[in-house]
């Protein structure tokens, strides 16, 4: 209840705004984090020249797509007032009934594991969320241990792997092949940001999983069933990992309970970097889309300047700050800082009388 | 970017070399000291012959692994030296090298079949089987009673020390040594403390204890303490890898023994191997199916242990 | 003006928000020791007058002065120590903390070597002042159990335990029913003659011309007039602020009803309904009314399929008629409005637009079945013309329009689906007298043709003039079924209030 | 009035009921206490029950504290990688010889800067705190491993040992720290301004500005309180294992929210449940601890754990029959 009030007011009690024309709040809200990756793309160009090369910006574009396919699925959940702590357990066991599930049967059936088995852990935990109401967090925290304690289970012998000898199947291309010089991966990220985009804003699911998210109670009172879009956005965060596993595992070609340990939290701050709002209601998926790629521009940054791996993650963490503090400063409740108020973007205070 | 492959003659048969080469360095993780050491080896080698050196930290995710090996691919090395975070994660690696034309040297631990060009194995499994002999000669001369083991192991996705562990369990139990608990620690030294305490709860007369890594063993060792038992004369404790912190606490009589690898030994042997390579010279394989060449474990002791320590 | 020293003064208030200037070179002052009203339409920029007083926004340009000092709050808590205690038009209240702990925040009591808070004393002050109020509730409530009026008062209680030099509410009364209001306007006329300033804002004229000795009329922003209460009526007042003539349109045809479509028999439910039964007939206003908490909340939300019913039946055109979920009712084409229009109602982080459509999204589905903005558009700027929304533009979020253009989206979203029965609560709460008139205009063109209309009011007037009969509750049963000569004032408080009974037998 | 009698049932809260709101979750710790008593050899003898004691309360100190910042609506994901680093630098500093009390001090205070930092970064610079903790995990374990040069710091020092093997009264010191904890903290959280303007906040943030309180300074003492019960988590891990690493507490942060949140405490803020979180991790350690007496291989121990956690949560649940709208994580 108290979401929305706060949201609301939060809302209400926005800074009395300045100039005229130029309206930097509505900039920032839909492009800020891209700009900051345009700035972070022109410091790479000049601190490493090489940066533009195409092999570079290939790798750079492969290796986010299975972050970013989650995370748009992820920004949908924030912005409907939850979040989903299984991914990374989901991706470990998809990705192994994926691998196995390719010895068996080929292409085809790995194509048809990946899907089926994100769907089905996507419904377990939306089961679990609005049939056996367990409140979001503990339910996705449960079954990120069941399904990596699954995959674990599943590769006791041994991880499951695409074995060297099916280099050239058309199942290790997924994660190698480059169409008109863009990596397939980074094609399929692109194809599902403009699916979630058009499903997001243009039907009228995503427009219920928004209208939840900002007020679960006129949700409520507006005739949208909570049960239904809690277990629309489990599942559509399921099918999401069946889709970014293709694009991981025929990258990485191996997997077992640990594969990517802390993914969900990588997924989460790129969905909140974009601009989602914890509290629900708010959130971008060009903003996700664009933080995807500022990590990854970032990381190969710093992994081609050599900077040691301690240094790299003291600078990352800089980023992160830099980057949510323009827009929190911008958005901040007036008054009571004094930082705010040099850096303000208003305008002059109130003329003291006298 | 394919232009300097191995594909030069030799400049020289002997020790001067080329100065065009480029050597480039896939680490497992540089938070360890184990890693840090086989870098430092590496590094030290390469520079040696003079050659151009490249550093890529896996930080322990295979997706950068596969990234930046393959970036490095890119960067047109000469040479791959890799330590594997994965080692099944090679196949799209080596597929790319292959494609380029470059040698691949594995350093550590490998496996998943794919056609790298060597191989620097620690004898994991017989790491294992040196801890549980040394556990059970350790035993009688103390004159324990018990015959009951604990073996902590490492993560299970961990390869390497799955094989230390299998060295181990078989051993000692063909010596008549029973494993009450067998037990991950996920290579943390703060799991592996509840775990040991936990584990003398279930059966204080506990004989032995071996953990795959020195920090977990050291760890256990602690809680062997503060349980109010003594982690080598009431229990012998092992570890493995011969960290500082080990060699010191068995200097201290907190430790029984470790089983040392040589992570610079191993780092030095690579890029040996690398020259023998590029000079299209052959190579002794320990295992030659396998493409191994192998690096001697050593168990470390009271007895020995002042010659480890610096 | 005049020669009276002015306690607080303010000259030349300019406010900008991106796109819109909510305030523009407002001046007026408050003298010492007068309650002094301030009027005009939504959005004319009350509230944000309010909170620049309160420390919450900081004005464009303009200056403040309190007893000859000047004044720029930059935070509340600013406003608190300088004497100013304001209600907000939205609650500050915590759902989660007690009634005392509300009632008290930021100003616990508390031990001097223990630092634990001294709860007996807040108690006691507690209901102290609630005995001012005649407001019954046990200060160790959750403050989230209770219903919106309920809220209300606490939140006046808020303002008046603080001993503040200027004590400011906006809308007050907009969540109380009649001898609330009686309660609350005898303590202001009380603070008044402590020598307190009290600015006052309401929509309900009777109101202020009950306390205020002078009125500031403000219109899109802008100064109109300050005038001396005693000078002036009520109708000059509504042109000041209108720009226009309104007249009251209680004039019902109350003549022929239709059909019977919704029946209610027995109806007990949720933490306070027993045994509710009523009816409502095509082109009829059934109206409910009760003092606070008396469950008329409750019996629009489980006739909505809102609440789960523990007993009693319902048919809807003659069909049995159970929703479990207020999607159900939706669907059978029952239009809804919250009173809660805060939390209950809007979405506040969408725009005005996608507030209004929320639940019509089966109907303004386009080309393969994706969401049609121009049928979207189409349907909001229907309404928007039809109930006089003053927004920016569709796109605007509607937590940023004033309350009562607030309201006039919700009532939109209530009538989009199109059927027939409306079940209003509260539907001009907070809403200004030109566009309360409208409303009142628009249910009268509903019922004409031929919707059954289930109103819930506190405002006592609105409810008189509006229904064709009225239920009145009391702790959740029937108390009182008026229809002709028995609407008036008396029976319904006497029923809501007293043991006396009309229309109900046993 | 009439004959009917008022069924308003509003909740009055006393001081007792809102200390015990977590209380329920005792049933699903009883169920699991009952099961490993007949399921698990050696369960229930002394020295394993102290076993699950100790390690729940050295887990229940930064519970605590996350308990508050979890009532203020927020979280901190920091605190793992504040152990490492205090636990580093007490460590560094008595192995430079400066003393265990220096260490500890030190410590301590690089805690609180941790915390202090994060409280700036998100009251004045305005980052929501999940990505500005975020930040600062990544920072801090930074820090800790370029401080430590990746090398573990190892000490030997009888004080610092107290940390995890002191017996004052025959308690074992970790346990009767989070018994002193967990007073300070129900008188703190229920019975000062301090608690309740805390739960002021995580009720409804603005309110609680228009109130006047001084939210700013609120948020940032919680989050100096995180940083200093991380700290005193660093020094209880370093004491164990007689050790400072950049490589400890790795995931603590997600040990100490999950306590919180099982324990009921509301992730919107404005609910504390203290007892909860400290009955939450006894549920969490007594499931561990079973599971380690029944040698359960790790994989299974994962899948136990999850259904474990799920169940409980879903028998409360079930149990209270939370309604539909309830399921925005207000139970
Ligand atoms: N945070 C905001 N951002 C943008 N515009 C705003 C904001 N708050 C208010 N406004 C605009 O300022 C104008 C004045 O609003 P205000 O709330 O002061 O009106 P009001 O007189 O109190 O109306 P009501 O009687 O409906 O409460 C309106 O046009 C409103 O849309
Ligand atoms: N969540 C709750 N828990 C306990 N009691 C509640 C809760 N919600 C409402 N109540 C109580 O139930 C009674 C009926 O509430 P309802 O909301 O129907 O009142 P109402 O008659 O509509 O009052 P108002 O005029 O303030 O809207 C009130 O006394 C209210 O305090
Ligand atoms: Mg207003
Ligand atoms: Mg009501």
């Amino acid at each position: 209840m108290t979401n929305t009030d706060t949201a609301m007011l939060a809302a209400s009690i926005q800074p009395p705004a300045q100039k005229k024309g130029f309206n930097f709040g509505a900039f920032w809200d839909s492009w800020g984090i891209a700009s900051v990756l345009v700035v972070l793309v022109i410091v790479a160009v000049i601190l490493e020249p090489d940066f533009l090369s195409i092999g570079n910006v290939q790798s750079i574009l492969r290796e986010s797509a299975y972050l970013g396919i989650v995370a748009c699925a992820m920004t949908f959940a924030i912005m409907n007032g939850t979040f989903d702590l299984s991914v990374g357990g989901q991706l470990a066991l998809v990705s192994v009934v994926t691998l196995f599930a390719y010895g068996v049967g080929g292409t085809p059936l790995a194509l048809a594991a990946a899907i089926g088995t994100g769907i089905a852990c996507g419904l377990v935990n939306g089961a679990l969320v609005t049939a056996l109401r367990v409140p979001p967090f503990v339910a996705t925290l449960g079954m990120l241990f069941v399904f990596r304690g699954i995959a674990y289970v599943l590769t006791q012998n041994g991880p499951a792997v695409l074995p060297y000898s099916e280099v050239k199947s058309p199942f290790a291309q997924i994660g190698s092949l480059n169409v008109a010089g863009i990596p397939l991966t980074f094609i399929i990220m692109v194809i599902v940001f403009g699916v979630g985009y058009v499903v997001l804003r243009r039907t009228g699911t995503g427009r219920k999983v928004i209208a939840f998210g900002s007020s679960p109670l006129a949700a409520k009172f507006s005739g949208i069933s909570a049960a239904k879009i809690r277990l629309f956005v489990f599942v559509i965060l399921g099918l999401s990992v069946g889709i970014a596993t293709l694009t991981y595992i025929t990258r990485v070609w191996t997997a077992d309970g640990s594969a990517q340990d802390g993914f969900e939290l990588r997924v989460i701050t790129a969905a909140v970097l974009g601009g989602a709002s914890l509290q629900g209601g708010k959130g971008s998926l060009v903003g996700t889309f664009s933080a995807v790629l500022l990590v990854s521009v970032l990381n190969d940054l710093l992994v081609s300047m050599g900077v040691g791996a301690s240094y790299q993650r003291i600078i990352l963490g800089c980023v992160l700050i830099v980057a949510l503090a323009i827009d929190g400063l911008r958005t901040k409740f007036p008054g009571s800082s004094a930082l705010r108020k040099a850096l303000s973007f208003r305008n002059k205070r109130m003329a003291t009388a006298g | 970017l394919t232009g300097c492959s191995t594909g030069d003659a030799p400049a020289g048969g002997d020790g001067e070399t080329k100065t065009d080469i480029t050597v480039g360095f896939s680490v497992y993780d540089m938070q360890y000291e184990f890693f840090q050491e086989m870098e430092a080896g590496t590094k030290a080698a390469v520079e040696a012959n003079g050659w151009d050196y490249v550093l890529h930290d896996e930080k322990s995710d295979e997706n950068e692994m596969v990234t930046g090996a393959q970036a490095l691919l890119d960067q047109g090395v000469d040479v791959l030296i890799i330590s594997p975070f994965k080692p099944d994660a090679l196949g799209p690696i080596i597929a790319k090298a292959q494609e380029l034309g470059v040698p691949v040297i594995v350093d550590d631990i490998g496996g998943g079949g794919t056609p790298y060009d060597a191989i620097v194995v620690s004898d994991n499994k017989d790491g294992g089987v040196q801890a549980a002999d040394f556990i059970d000669a350790q035993v009688k001369e103390l004159g324990l009673a018990s015959k009951k083991v604990v073996s902590i192991t490492c993560e299970p996705s961990a390869v390497y020390a799955a094989q230390r562990n299998i060295g181990f369990v078989e051993q000692i139990e063909s010596l008549g040594y029973e494993v009450v608990t067998e037990l991950s620690g996920n290579s943390k030294a703060e799991e592996a403390y509840t775990i040991m305490k936990d584990a003398l709860a279930k059966d204080p007369d506990i004989a032995g204890v071996f953990a795959c890594n020195d920090p977990m063993a050291v760890a256990a060792a602690n809680a062997i303490t503060d349980a109010g038992k003594n982690p080598t004369k009431d229990i012998v404790t092992v570890g493995y890898n011969g960290d500082g912190e080990a060699l010191t606490a068995i200097d201290a009589d907190g430790l029984s023994a470790t089983v040392a690898q040589d992570p610079k030994g191993m780092g030095t042997l690579t890029v040996e191997l690398a020259k023998k390579l590029l000079d299209k010279e052959d190579i002794e394989f320990g295992n030659a199916d396998e493409r191994e060449v192998y690096q001697p474990v050593t168990l470390i002791t009271k007895a020995n242990v002042a010659d480890f320590l610096k | 003006m005049t020669d009276h020293a002015a306690l607080l003064e303010v000259t030349a208030l300019t406010v900008e928000f991106p796109g819109v200037k909510a305030l523009d070179s407002v001046g007026f002052d408050v003298r010492p020791g007068e309650v002094h009203a301030l009027v005009g339409e939504n959005g004319a920029g009350k509230s944000t007058l309010l909170k620049v007083l309160g420390g919450v926004y900081q004005p464009t340009s303009g200056s403040i002065t309190l007893a000859g000092k000047p004044y720029s709050p930059s935070k509340p808590h600013d406003a608190i120590a300088a004497g100013i205690a304001v209600i907000y038009q939205e609650f500050t209240l915590f759902p989660d903390l007690t009634v005392a702990e509300n009632v008290f925040a930021g100003r616990e009591p508390h031990g001097r070597f223990s630092r634990g808070i001294q709860y007996k004393q807040m108690r006691e002050e507690c209901n102290r002042v609630f005995k001012l109020l005649d407001f019954d509730v046990d200060p160790d409530t959750r403050l989230g159990d209770l219903s919106v009026s309920e809220q209300q008062l606490v939140e006046i209680a808020k303002a008046l335990s603080v001993d503040g030099r200027v004590i400011v509410m906006d809308e007050p009364t907009a969540a109380l029913s009649q001898s609330e209001v009686e309660r609350l306007l005898d303590i202001v006329k009380r603070l008044r003659d402590e020598g307190r300033s009290v600015i006052y804002v309401s929509h309900h004229l009777e109101e202020v011309f009950a306390v205020a000795d002078r009125a500031t009329v403000l219109r899109d922003g802008t100064h109109v007039a300050t005038l001396d209460i005693a000078d002036t009526d009520q109708d000059q007042l509504v042109k000041l602020m209108v720009g226009r003539d309104v007249k009251s349109v209680f004039d019902r045809d109350k003549s022929s009803f239709g059909e019977v479509v919704l029946t209610v028999d027995g109806l007990t439910s949720g933490r306070s309904l027993r045994g509710v039964s009523l009816d409502v007939r095509a082109g009829e206003v059934l109206g409910i009314g009760g003092v606070a908490g008396a469950g008329q909340t409750e019996l629009t939300q489980a006739i909505f399929g809102a609440l789960a019913i523990r007993g009693g039946t319902m048919t809807l055109d003659g069909e049995p008629f159970a929703p479990t979920t207020p999607a159900q009712a939706i669907a059978r084409g029952v239009g809804f409005l919250h009173d809660d229009r805060k939390t209950s109602g809007i979405f506040p982080h969408l725009s005005v637009a996608h507030n209004l459509t929320a639940t019509i999204l089966e109907k303004i589905r386009g080309w393969g079945g994706l969401l049609s903005h121009s049928r979207e558009q189409d349907a909001y700027n229907g309404y928007r013309d039809r109930l006089r929304i003053k927004a920016s533009s569709s796109n605007q979020l509607i937590s940023q329009l004033s309350g009562g253009n607030q309201q006039k989206v919700l009532l939109g979203r209530a009538l989009a689906p199109g059927g027939k029965l409306l079940v209003l609560n509260e539907p001009t709460r907070g809403v200004d007298i030109g566009a309360k008139a409208e409303i009142h205009q628009l249910v009268n063109e509903l019922t004409a043709s031929g919707v059954a209309v289930l109103m819930v009011s506190s405002d006592l007037p609105e409810l008189l003039g509006m229904s064709d009969r009225i239920v009145v509750l009391s702790q959740g049963a029937v108390v009182g079924r008026l229809s002709g000569e028995d609407r008036t004032e008396e029976n319904v408080i006497a029923c809501a209030t007293t043991d006396r009974r009309i229309g109900v037998t046993a | 009035m009439t004959a009917l009698a008022p069924t308003k049932k509003k909740t009055s809260i006393s001081f007792v009921q809102e200390a015990l709101r977590g209380l329920p979750l005792a049933i699903p710790l009883a169920l699991v206490v009952i099961g490993l008593a007949i399921g698990a050899p050696g369960f229930l003898s002394p020295t394993n029950l102290e076993n699950v004691l100790f390690a729940a309360s050295v887990l229940v100190i930064p519970g605590l504290a996350m308990t508050l910042c979890i009532t203020m609506g927020e979280f901190d994901l920091s605190i793992g990688s504040t152990v490492a680093l205090t636990g580093a630098v007490a460590c560094t500093a008595i192995a430079s010889g400066m003393g265990t009390g220096v260490g500890l001090i030190l410590a301590l205070l690089v805690g609180a800067i941790v915390g202090l930092l994060n409280g700036l970064i998100i009251t004045k610079l305005g980052v929501t705190p999940f990505i500005a903790t975020l930040a600062t995990l990544v920072i801090v374990r930074g820090v800790a491993q370029a401080f430590t040069n990746g090398r573990d710091v190892i000490v030997s020092d009888p004080i610092l040992k107290y940390f995890a093997s002191g017996r004052p009264l025959g308690i074992p010191f970790p346990i009767l720290l989070a018994i002193v904890a967990l007073i300070f903290m129900l008188w703190l959280t229920y019975r000062t301004r301090f608690g309740r303007w805390v739960a002021a906040i995580g009720s409804n943030r603005d309110a609680a500005r228009l109130s006047g309180l001084p939210v700013d300074r609120i948020r940032i003492l919680v989050y100096v309180i995180i940083g200093i019960a991380g700290a005193l988590w660093g020094i209880m891990i370093s004491a164990q294992l007689q050790k400072g690493s950049g490589q400890l507490g790795v995931g603590f942060e997600l040990d100490a929210i999950t306590i919180v949140v099982i324990g009921g405490t509301s992730l919107l803020g404005g609910r504390a449940s203290v007892v909860g979180t400290v009955l939450g991790a006894l549920l969490i350690e007594t499931i561990s601890n079973g599971l380690n007496l029944l040698n359960v291989p790790p994989a299974y121990q994962r899948i136990s754990i999850g259904i474990l956690l799920v169940g409980a949560l879903a028998i409360q649940a079930i149990r209270r029959k939370v309604p539909v709208e309830a399921l925005d994580d207000k139970h």
